[in-house]
């Protein structure tokens, strides 16, 4: 029997973290995917479609382009990006601990469970005049539309995610004594790491819709107010170049939590 | 309260001890039924049971984590009413933290056992070293085999520095060399430091190369069968045992407790 | 009995004629019957139109005018408002007088890029000023928004229409005009079609003009035909209220002859071209038709 | 040592299931928050805010009845729960495999996945016009404007879920060669169960959203149409009765879920 | 593939097998290093050596989980490139589904094992009850003591029905009693129906027990320290085979491959 020194290709027992390669790889894959899909797009409003519905990629480009050189461009976004983010963080800083206290509370929590459920069920829209009377017509107002929105996936999230944490790393930390902060820096936070993560993810799309919505209810710039004004004058380039932006908006957003999510996840 | 005083040398006393659990639909199963036994200060206390009779039932409770359904659980004469103090519990499984490096994974023990944070490493360090996982102080617990994970189990429940150690069959996954190192390790630090163990094992021979005292179980509900005191001289040597008459009298009155139909 | 696929803005003072219509049973007459759907606004619905859900809808002259621009080809059948419907508004106890006395302060609008928006800049910049650097002009939404916006400070005054305008005022002394609209001809509200549907539902075209054209003039004639279908449109109105809609309705908004005023179009298309200065000028032939219409009674 | 007949209180290692009567004190402790909320309320009403802005749940509760006696409230509420139900449940169904789908196929998610959380970042009311293009102003548009909303929840949630199975039971199916459709079946959908149980959780709310806001963009019917409506008129009580029924339905639904829950992770 | 038809009467043929793992910012930790062994049709290998010696690791090969970085793997002469058919993996960890009960939990076994529908129940009941776990049907496997759950672990494996069993120390939760009683019946399954097996042990009586050949590992990297093949009559009783010459000639000999220093 000849020894055989080469590797025998079989399916590895876990996948292996991407190299400097697959990365690239990756991004040639968006790339194409992009080109593709704004290629269909153009095509669509070209032979298809009146581009009254759904404008052309090349004239959001031309947009896009002169709204960078007015500085509009900045204007509309820098402003709507503040209230999502600002919405989304304090969405997580506020949400992620009440969870983890009501998976710790089943009395609080079983009580309080229908009436945070019913408020989440609430159109924010048709709370405009409530919120303009709290929090006015400023930044605060885009800021709590946008938390409102986020605040109830980081609470449910996590919530959820305390109770999915394997009873006997609670079992242990209890054997040794261990004070709640310690327990939830050693065993509560990271076992819910990953319902985190997934709340960003689901919060970053959340967020920036409260802002847009806020936006809707008492402003004069972001990118709520351009996609509304555009919409009005059935600008429908200007509605479609606002959107784009916050695509990408999200995309980038996205792409910063899956950096996060290697570093953090690194141990599974 | 006064029982403490009377036998102020007991670490834990465990008196007439009865627990169940619920099963849905079905009447409660009966775990452990009128058990007592006491475990010394600074003394070495094995037990050996069937598999499922209730060991590590009764470990919980002694350390808490689980309440009895009758009986009195008295540790240093106090009734265990949470986890008390210097109480140190090493799990049947690892529970190690999957998040946490080897290195982090032992120092939670140091932490919660009040070692001064500049004596951590050193003290970590020389556990690694003296649970031969010297180079895997970087690892993540899901790259260690099972007998690694339970070294390192080990080695978290040393660092916690309990006087009252509960060991749940601690030596299971490890190969004999292995186990007889351990075994002359946590003897050592026993002695030096006048700690009481309580030790779960299959291992009838280990059970007496360890042990002061034996506590057998009766298969499901769990009632003491017998107890035995280990009169064999320390250091234990295996091999010098095998010939020893105690040693095979002890071994074979073990063996017929435990064969015993139920 | 034909269906005909109605849309409009749900709370606008231009639904009042086809309400009239319904309750007098004029379209029944004319073997229609209408189903009717609410918009958020006039965008919207126009989308609606322009994709065929609906084939006629109570917009405002702006959208006939965007969707000829665009090569839809979009009419005003009947004109249901010739003049404004908006004023502006501000708490009594405020210094604003006038536009000019606003200067520097905040100003809500109903929706940015809207009627009311779109007015407001127009209205400025005939006194002079600049709608970019001398006022802030936030969008805020309609009643209930905006009166909070007022009332808590965030603004200084705000655009209202019809009927929020008189319940504003049957508050007591509340609130002021300071800056009244509905003086202003304007081709406000029609109904409004798409060319090719026309086209192909002529008399489906000529029914509903019919039966609306009857409706504005019976509303003309007895303002109580107007009352009671304010009373169906707004429920929770107290009759004091309701009169008084109806007759600043009648008196000021309401067409009385389904044909638009060459004046209040030269009004919308410079009120238009403002932020938009790329609109083309397309003829008022191009845009307001009376083809529809019943031929004219006198 | 005398023997000591009496249960020790000890922390129970595990929360025992709420046997009868911790039920009824669960409802009692939620009707007890739920009279202090509405007397506070009430109280509010009365005496701190002009009830023009929050009207007071007495004037909702006539409005209610009223609503009940001449059917206006089953007509308004029962589209408007068909269009959420039928949007919730489409996105679970599209969503929960898409996701699994996306969890298994790497490459394929990294490449659509910043694609994916763009879309998923639009604000759907700027959308309408497309949505009227595709999908008319029935009822489909409101049922898609709901399955746009919550569908990225049930994806993204399944896919974070299918990551935190424990390797060992995947191992475990691959050797004994289980085919996929049976290691989904006892793996990987009973792991992702809290995963999907939260994501129906989000799900109600965001449904219901989408809903209402499908109602705003175009309707004759349904609790976001009576609320637009009800704002138009500066009816406060009608805006508000609108928001309670979907409070209501909102944690009715809410309910639902946590009754599946007792039953399917029994387990736990 | 030649090599398979020269050894037709091997189910298993191991050859310069090597493998290593990754790890970050450090060289390829290499755990197994040209090992080389054989298991035939119908043979019972026990396997010994040291806590993580890369035992788990071979037999993750063996089953397809994981690819070597160098050697042949054959299995009925066949290279494995994913998990044969045939071939059972009893993991060290139990692997139990948390959500399916034990029955459900053994049934997998029986289903991916191609056992007919209607055998099922019955091969399922007959299983749990030489398991000693009649009564637990219905209970989930968080109910179960540690030992209970490594029987239903074994007793998927069984219903799974392999002719190639990978065992990764099966009884190491077992009293010695129920590890004697289960290596009865385990003997007795592998006699009636002419199964190999691979079982992986850190208890050298139990492997010459139970084996007709032993191998047995060095520290890690594994090599193959020493192969024995156990000259014992079958039937092997304990009590009878500790006077017997041959039998503590092996052990003393396995003793001592594996005390020596690496
Ligand atoms: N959380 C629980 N709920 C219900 N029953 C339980 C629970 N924990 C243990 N049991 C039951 O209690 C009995 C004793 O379990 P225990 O874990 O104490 O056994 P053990 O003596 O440690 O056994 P082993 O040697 O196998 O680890 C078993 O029959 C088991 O099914
Ligand atoms: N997935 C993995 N990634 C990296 N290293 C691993 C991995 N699995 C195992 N190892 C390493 O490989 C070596 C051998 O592990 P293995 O589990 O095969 O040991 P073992 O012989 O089964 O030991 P034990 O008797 O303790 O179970 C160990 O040093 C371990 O750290
Ligand atoms: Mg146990
Ligand atoms: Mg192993």
């Amino acid at each position: 029997m000849a020894s055989v020194d080469k590797v025998t290709p079989m399916p590895p027992g876990r996948v292996r973290l991407g190299s400097i390669m697959p990365l690239s790889s990756v991004a040639a894959r968006r790339l194409i995917l992009f080109f593709a899909l704004v290629a269909a797009w153009e095509f669509t409003a070209e032979f298809l479609v009146n581009e009254f519905w759904s404008s052309r990629p090349s004239e959001i480009v031309m947009r896009l382009f002169s709204m960078l050189v007015d500085g509009t461009l900045w204007r509309h976004t820098s402003i709507t990006v503040l209230e999502a983010f600002a919405g989304l963080l304090l969405g997580a800083v506020v949400g992620t601990p009440l969870g983890i206290w009501l998976a710790n509370a089943p009395k609080a929590s079983e009580t309080a469970d229908p009436f945070i459920m019913g408020l989440y069920g609430l159109p924010r829209v048709a709370l405009a005049p409530l919120f303009i009377l709290w929090f006015g017509i400023g930044l605060l107002s885009k800021i709590m539309m946008s938390f409102t929105m986020v605040v109830f996936v980081f609470l449910l999230n996590s919530r959820e995610g305390v109770r999915t944490v394997d009873p006997d790393l609670v079992d242990l930390m209890r054997s040794m004594r261990a004070k709640s902060l310690y327990r939830a820096r050693k065993v509560l936070i990271p076992a819910i790491v990953p319902w985190i993560l997934a709340s960003f993810r689901l919060g970053i799309g959340l967020s920036l819709i409260g802002a847009v919505v806020g936006e809707l209810v008492g402003s004069s710039r972001g990118l709520g107010w351009y996609i509304q004004n555009a919409g009005g004058m059935l600008d429908t380039t200007g509605v479609f170049t606002g959107l784009v932006v916050l695509m990408v908006i999200a995309m980038l957003a996205n792409q910063m939590i899956a950096l996060v999510e290697a570093r953090v996840l690194r141990w599974r | 309260m006064e029982m403490s005083k009377v036998n102020a040398d007991n670490r834990a006393v465990i008196e007439d001890l009865s627990i169940s659990f619920p099963r849905p639909g079905d009447e409660d199963l009966l775990v452990v039924e009128a058990v007592s036994f006491t475990v010394g200060v600074g003394e070495f206390v094995a037990v050996v049971g069937p598999s499922g009779c209730g060991k590590s039932t009764i470990l919980r409770v002694l350390s808490g984590l689980l309440s009895a359904n009758g009986g009195t659980v008295l540790i240093d004469g106090q009734e265990v009413s949470q986890t008390p103090d210097h109480v140190g519990f090493m799990f049947q499984k690892d529970a190690l933290l999957p998040w946490a490096t080897i290195d982090e994974n032992i120092t939670i023990g140091a932490e919660l056992g009040g070692v001064p944070l500049e004596d951590r490493p050193a003290l970590v360090a020389s556990l690694i070293d003296m649970l031969g996982l010297a180079g895997f102080e970087k690892a993540y617990p899901k790259n260690l085999s099972g007998g690694m994970r339970q070294r390192v189990s080990l080695g978290r429940l040393l660092a916690y520095q309990p006087t009252l150690m509960l060991m749940d069959e601690p030596f299971g996954a490890l190969d004999y060399q292995t186990k007889i190192r351990m075994g002359r390790e946590l003897l050592r630090i026993w002695e030096a430091e006048r700690r009481s163990i309580i030790f779960v094992t299959h291992d009838i021979e280990e059970a007496i190369r360890l042990a002061d005292r034996i506590v057998v179980f009766s298969a499901r509900p769990a009632r003491v069968a017998a107890e035995y005191i280990v009169n064999l001289s320390r250091p234990r040597n295996l091999s010098e045992m095998r010939g020893n008459a105690e040693f095979n009298r002890l071994t074979h009155a073990i063996w017929s407790d435990l064969s015993m139909p139920t | 009995q034909t269906v005909l696929q109605l849309g409009a803005a749900q709370t606008s003072a231009g639904s009042l004629p086809i309400v009239v219509a319904q309750q007098q049973g004029l379209f029944e007459e004319v073997g229609l019957v209408i189903e009717r759907t609410d918009f958020r606004g006039g965008g919207p619905a126009i989308q609606a139109l322009a994709g065929g859900s609906i084939e006629v809808c109570i917009c405002a002259g702006d959208h006939a005018l965007r969707l000829e621009e665009q090569g839809l080809g979009g009419k005003v059948i009947v004109a249901l408002g010739d003049h404004h419907l908006y004023a502006l508004m501000a708490l009594s106890g405020s210094d604003a007088a006038d536009l000019e006395s606003l200067k520097g302060s905040k100003i809500g609008v109903t929706s940015a890029g809207g009627l009311a928006d779109n007015t407001l800049r127009w209205a400025i910049k005939q006194a002079g000023l600049d709608p970019e650097a001398d006022f802030e002009i936030i969008a805020i939404g309609r009643g209930g928004a905006m009166r909070a916006a007022v009332e808590n400070g965030a603004i200084d005054a705000g655009t209202f229409t019809t009927p929020d305008i008189q319940a504003n005022q049957a508050l007591g002394d509340v609130y002021k005009i300071v800056y009244d609209f509905r003086s202003l001809p304007y081709a406000a509200q029609g109904l409004v079609a798409l060319d090719s549907w026309l086209t192909a539902n002529p008399d489906k075209a000529r029914a509903v003009a019919g039966a609306t054209y009857k409706a504005l003039i019976m509303i003309q004639e007895d303002q109580s035909v107007l009352e009671s279908a304010v009373k169906e449109m707004f429920p929770t109105f107290d009759d004091a209220l309701v009169k008084q809609v109806a007759s600043d309705v009648r008196a000021d908004f309401l067409s009385d002859d389904g044909i638009v005023d060459p004046q209040a179009f030269t009004n919308m298309v410079e009120t238009v071209s403002i932020p938009d200065s790329a609109t083309r000028a397309v003829p008022y032939e191009a845009v307001m038709i009376s083809d529809y219409l019943p031929a004219p009674v006198n």
